[in-house]
């Protein structure tokens, strides 16, 4: 797929809005309704909102970058980061109990789109968020 | 995201505007708290009539509103919830947890 | 002036949304009132319509950065592109008369700015438009 | 961006709601001009409440909306014009060139 739309910013909270804003733009431009639209934005900002407090632990000089990409019936959004190394559960992520204050993040993430996959290479993180159109199965 | 509270003796009424993000939680869970443990407010509303998102440290402050009104045998109502936050707090299988009130009457009671 | 938002795009007219989007959130966390706000965006809109229309013909392929800077008390958003060079006028240009359908792109780029500044180094055209905060000048 | 038009005789009013820009514009320009050639339209409303942005190309389309209603000696009226959109015609000088009614009634006259 090609990289459609790039955006590198800070990984500042206060950027968070920003990027949800990108990405919606960008998926006014798909098949999704609005309703899916804004559950992929929800799924992306908590991608973001953890390389901001975990991959970058809040050093917020450090920069990510944001991909959103369309093809073969799906849209894929990928950020990528130089922070810390990050090893992902391998089996989806149960909610936490209701009394936690944290640990929703990755499984909002799951919960919303179609496939969730970490990987590294160099000192590069990236995760991709993949979401079929509706009526496309992988 | 801007906050104001209308506070009525020993019940607030916290409204709230705008997007409740990892940049703006911190200032609504302060809010929630010091209405709990430094004002001893008996009943916590909030509105959150004009917020069209929340993620999950948004979810996280309201989490830790609801546990401190519990510790305090206080009470913490939300109300106005949009679509989306609503999906949000069902997702995270949390709706059924916190008192949701129809409206800010039904709320102050 | 350190780069703190940056976007690639294709140069076309569906992302002009997504562009005058970016440009807003950015100015969100600087000074600028609601009005000023929507006055630059409309300014970058323009730049952005020229780059592709003109820069790179309607040619939908070709990408086109935009980078958002705040600093010494003034914002700078810059475009830049690999298209056609660009000379530009050396005065500030007039509106055209009222029956031209064309022609106002750069008028209201230099009525909103404080400066409007094109280059060309390599291949790259880039033009930078400057807005001091409220309170400020140059 | 999306347009809608109510015909009524010789009357048109094109509703549009959205950002009028080099994306949406094609579009618009061909409604205007498509009601004055092909329709015979004597006069052409345009409700511009549902549009918080027009860029210059959407100013020419209004301006070639305009030329050709002059040549066919019919009228083209702008109606709801919000802050921006209105911003942007005073800035390129074109406010008073355009007939603006105040409501859509009026306009209909
Ligand atoms: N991008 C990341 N980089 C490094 N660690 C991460 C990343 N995302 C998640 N984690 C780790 O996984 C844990 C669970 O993440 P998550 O489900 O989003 O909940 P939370 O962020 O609220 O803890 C985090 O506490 C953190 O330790
Ligand atoms: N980025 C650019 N690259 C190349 N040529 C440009 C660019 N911007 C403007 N121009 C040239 O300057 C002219 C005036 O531009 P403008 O004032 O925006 O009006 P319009 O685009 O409606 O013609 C254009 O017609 C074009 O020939």
């Amino acid at each position: 797929m090609a990289e459609e739309v790039e955006v590198i910013i800070a990984g500042d909270p206060r950027w968070l809005r920003l990027a949800r804003g990108v990405v919606e733009e960008f998926l006014a431009q798909t098949g999704f309704h609005a309703q899916q639209r804004e559950e992929i934005a929800v799924a992306v900002g908590e991608a973001v909102a953890n390389v901001i407090r975990h991959a970058y632990k809040g050093d917020t000089r450090q920069k990510f970058s944001l991909l959103c990409n369309e093809g073969n019936g799906a849209v894929e959004i990928e950020l990528r980061d130089q922070g810390e190394p990050f090893d992902p559960p391998k089996e989806p992520i149960p909610p936490p109990d209701e009394t936690s204050a944290g640990g929703r993040g990755i499984f909002m993430m799951q919960a919303i789109m179609d496939e969730v996959e970490y990987t590294r290479q160099g000192n590069t993180n990236s995760v991709r968020m993949k979401k079929y159109l509706p009526g496309k199965t992988g | 995201m801007e906050i104001k509270v209308k506070r009525d003796g020993s019940c607030s009424i916290v409204y709230v505007s705008g997007d409740i993000d990892l940049h703006s939680s911190p200032k609504l869970r302060e809010t929630v708290l010091d209405l709990f443990r430094k004002r001893g407010q008996e009943k916590v509303i909030l509105n959150l009539s004009q917020v069209p998102y929340v993620d999950s440290s948004g979810i996280a402050s309201l989490v830790e509103g609801l546990q401190e009104a519990k510790k305090k045998n206080a009470r913490f109502v939300l109300v106005g919830l949009n679509e989306s936050p609503r999906h949000v707090l069902e997702l995270t299988r949390l709706l059924n947890v916190f008192e949701i009130a129809a409206s800010e009457e039904e709320a102050v009671g």
